[in-house]
């Protein structure tokens, strides 16, 4: 497939207003747990259980990574009743990457970049009808050639 | 994951070890077809991205990216620069053909009166200097974004780049590139085509090797290890410093003709870029 | 004020899909400034939120792993084209930006 | 003492607990293989998974022969040796880098080297 001119639209959909903030939007952001500097910690830390390993969260992540910089991570679930969507990384010096808070309207599916610093376990988690069900992959991060 | 090692016989004759003096136009089939038959299962106009012509994985991640791209956000400032008059009342429009629109695809070219090949940036800067303004530093900021955007308007164009028949310090210039090409250098003693034509497709340690041909359609480029995005020279740049060698500066006459020869052998590919690499 | 946030709108069936991208340096704060060797401090953006109709549709929380000039999209039931969603986000050192973008 | 360095080795990768009693009265021979195994690593020095598959490195690049049965394919340890100096001298198109010639590695980095390649 060639690169379509069609990728970005020119002028997009987008009007940039600048808007004041109301100040209810910002909900209490769990920052305990990303503050944990082990994966482990900072899931026990989020959920308060260890989640269940179940194939209907459906993390897409590549295997290997070309840039741990810059690693495109798509999670969904057919999972009912979402509540939240979390990305940890292992083997980050903060394992919590992101944690998505879902609504009733929402569809369970959401996109992400994140940083990698190694290759580790990354975990998808989803939190639904109060418990937590995970699926995990193995992502190795390429390491250049050259010598420099 | 082990990788497969595959046995790379030293068949890639002349064209991976010296450049055989035949003329642009021959240079230029003899090395498209040199790909295709190294890559006989990738669609010729694929050249153009890259690694990704042949790298699965890796192509999955790049569409993920161009999906939205991060090099968007210097489109637009450039554009913004692009429009923005200069104090005498002139603007960027004015120095060039079209517009400025729609015109990447015949950089860079050979300028008669100077002697020079020409590249867009060394233009951009040259306009300004012409209407009264400081040149722009070349490796990063507002000027890959005012190039960025040009390229973004020329996206989807054929690449022409002349070297003019009459001319022959516009032949000597191209050589002069094609020689830089082929040459090693460095500590590590690698030329450009040590890596991109004798073990094209191979990995160095993860990272597969792209193809000469197409490696200049999709500049300026947003490159990931970076987070920004980076003109052509600054790639060359970090190419050479990398095998250990002294770079040039940017826009050196080194580069220039360094430039003219690669571009030379994009001839015929579409211009798409920016586009976001690794 | 921090810059302006792109961001595309568009109505798949009934499905509201959101993408933006926020234009920001997510400094993780391990880096040291080759220059002068002093440690980069962290500034990343921790909070995003989504409002149509004045419900709040999505909240993301993040750390400084998440990678410079972030992208989201995520998906909602109950638009139309013509609706309006607005888009903002917050950083750790009380920077802001705001956008809306309209269905389509 | 090289030629005590792939029995020895061997020893080491078949009983760890045998492998802590000998380095201790092998003066510094263990040490000498961790250096030549830092250096066969090592980004800014070999580098060698660059180009080769070595055991117990990661994602190594596919461009030139994997460093395997090394003491079958290198009776010779000169030969070895001659070839990471420099191997244009062997072919001339090659695309390792001349590691002696270009002072990559010092002497003594190189012959450190071999007889950690010897062991692969």
């Amino acid at each position: 497939m060639k690169i379509d001119r069609r990728f970005f639209i020119r002028k997009v959909l987008a009007v940039g207003v600048l808007l004041a903030l109301p100040r209810i939007l910002f909900a209490a952001r769990p920052d305990k747990a990303f503050a944990a500097t082990d994966g482990d910690e900072a899931m026990a830390t989020l959920f308060g259980e260890t989640p269940v390993a179940s194939d209907r969260v459906v993390l897409k992540i590549p295997e290997i990574a070309e840039n741990g910089a810059v690693v495109p991570v798509t999670i969904s679930t057919d999972l009912e009743n979402v509540e939240s969507i979390s990305v940890v990384v292992a083997k980050n010096p903060t394992p919590l990457a992101a944690s998505f808070a879902l609504g009733p309207r929402s569809v369970a599916n959401v996109s992400v970049r994140i940083k990698m610093g190694e290759s580790s376990q990354v975990l998808a988690v989803v939190k639904a009808g109060g418990k937590h069900y995970s699926t995990s992959k193995d992502v190795k991060v390429t390491i250049g050639g050259c010598g420099g | 994951m082990i990788k497969v090692f595959v046995i790379i016989l030293v068949a890639t004759g002349l064209l991976a070890t010296q450049p055989v003096s035949a003329g642009p136009e021959r240079d230029l089939q003899a090395m498209q077809d040199f790909y295709q038959k190294r890559f006989p299962n990738v669609a010729p106009e694929e050249f153009a991205n890259g690694l990704y012509a042949f790298d699965e994985g890796a192509r999955e991640q790049w569409l993920e990216l161009e999906d939205f791209p991060p090099y968007e956000i210097a489109v637009e400032e450039g554009e913004g620069y692009f429009n923005t008059p200069f104090a005498n009342g002139n603007s960027y429009a004015d120095c060039f053909e079209n517009n400025g629109l729609s015109i990447k695809q015949n950089y860079p070219y050979f300028d008669s009166d100077t002697s020079k090949v020409v590249t867009l940036e060394l233009a951009i800067n040259q306009c300004r200097e012409e209407n009264g303004e400081q040149p722009l530093p070349y490796l990063r900021g507002e000027l890959t974004a005012i190039s960025a955007y040009m390229a973004y308007t020329s996206r989807g164009n054929t690449i022409n780049v002349q070297v003019p028949n009459d001319n022959p310090k516009a032949l000597a210039a191209y050589e002069a590139g094609k020689q830089f090409y082929y040459s090693r250098r460095g500590q590590l003693n690698f030329a450009c085509s040590s890596c991109h034509v004798q073990v094209v497709g191979l990995s160095l340690r993860a990272d597969p090797i792209s193809t000469t041909v197409g490696q200049v359609t999709h500049f300026p480029a947003y490159r990931t290890v970076w987070g920004e995005i980076v003109t052509l020279h600054r790639r060359f740049v970090e190419c050479n410093a990398q095998v250990r060698a002294r770079p040039f500066e940017s826009q050196s006459d080194e580069y220039r003709n360094l430039e003219y020869f690669l571009t030379y052998m994009s001839n015929g590919f579409e211009l798409n870029g920016p586009s976001s690499r690794r | 004020m921090g810059k302006p946030i792109k961001i595309r709108a568009k109505m798949k069936g009934d499905i509201a899909e959101v993408k933006a991208l926020m234009p920001h340096e997510m400094e993780a704060g391990f880096r040291r400034d080759p220059a002068t060797n002093e440690r980069v401090p962290a500034h990343y953006i921790t909070d995003v939120v989504a409002e149509h109709n004045g419900d709040v549709v999505f909240t993301a929380y993040w750390g400084p792993a998440v990678s410079k000039n972030p992208f989201v999209s995520f998906s909602f039931l109950g638009a139309a084209v013509g609706d309006t969603i607005n888009l903002h986000w917050k950083d750790n050192k009380g920077d802001s930006s705001a956008t809306e973008a309209v269905f389509k | 003492m090289t030629k005590y360095m792939v029995p020895l080795l061997l020893l080491l990768i078949a009983s760890p607990d045998l492998g802590w009693a000998a380095s201790a009265d092998s003066s510094g021979a263990a040490d000498k293989m961790e250096r030549g195994k830092e250096l066969t690593f090592a980004r800014g020095k070999g580098n060698c998974l660059a180009c080769h598959y070595v055991a117990g490195g990661e994602m190594a690049g596919n461009i030139a022969p994997p460093l395997v049965m090394m003491k079958v394919r290198y009776p010779d340890r000169m030969k070895l040796r001659a070839q990471i100096w420099d191997a244009s001298t062997l072919i001339s198109t090659t695309t390792m880098p001349p590691f002696g010639r270009h002072k990559i590695l010092t002497e003594e980095e190189i012959d450190l080297v071999v007889d950690f390649v010897l062991t692969l």
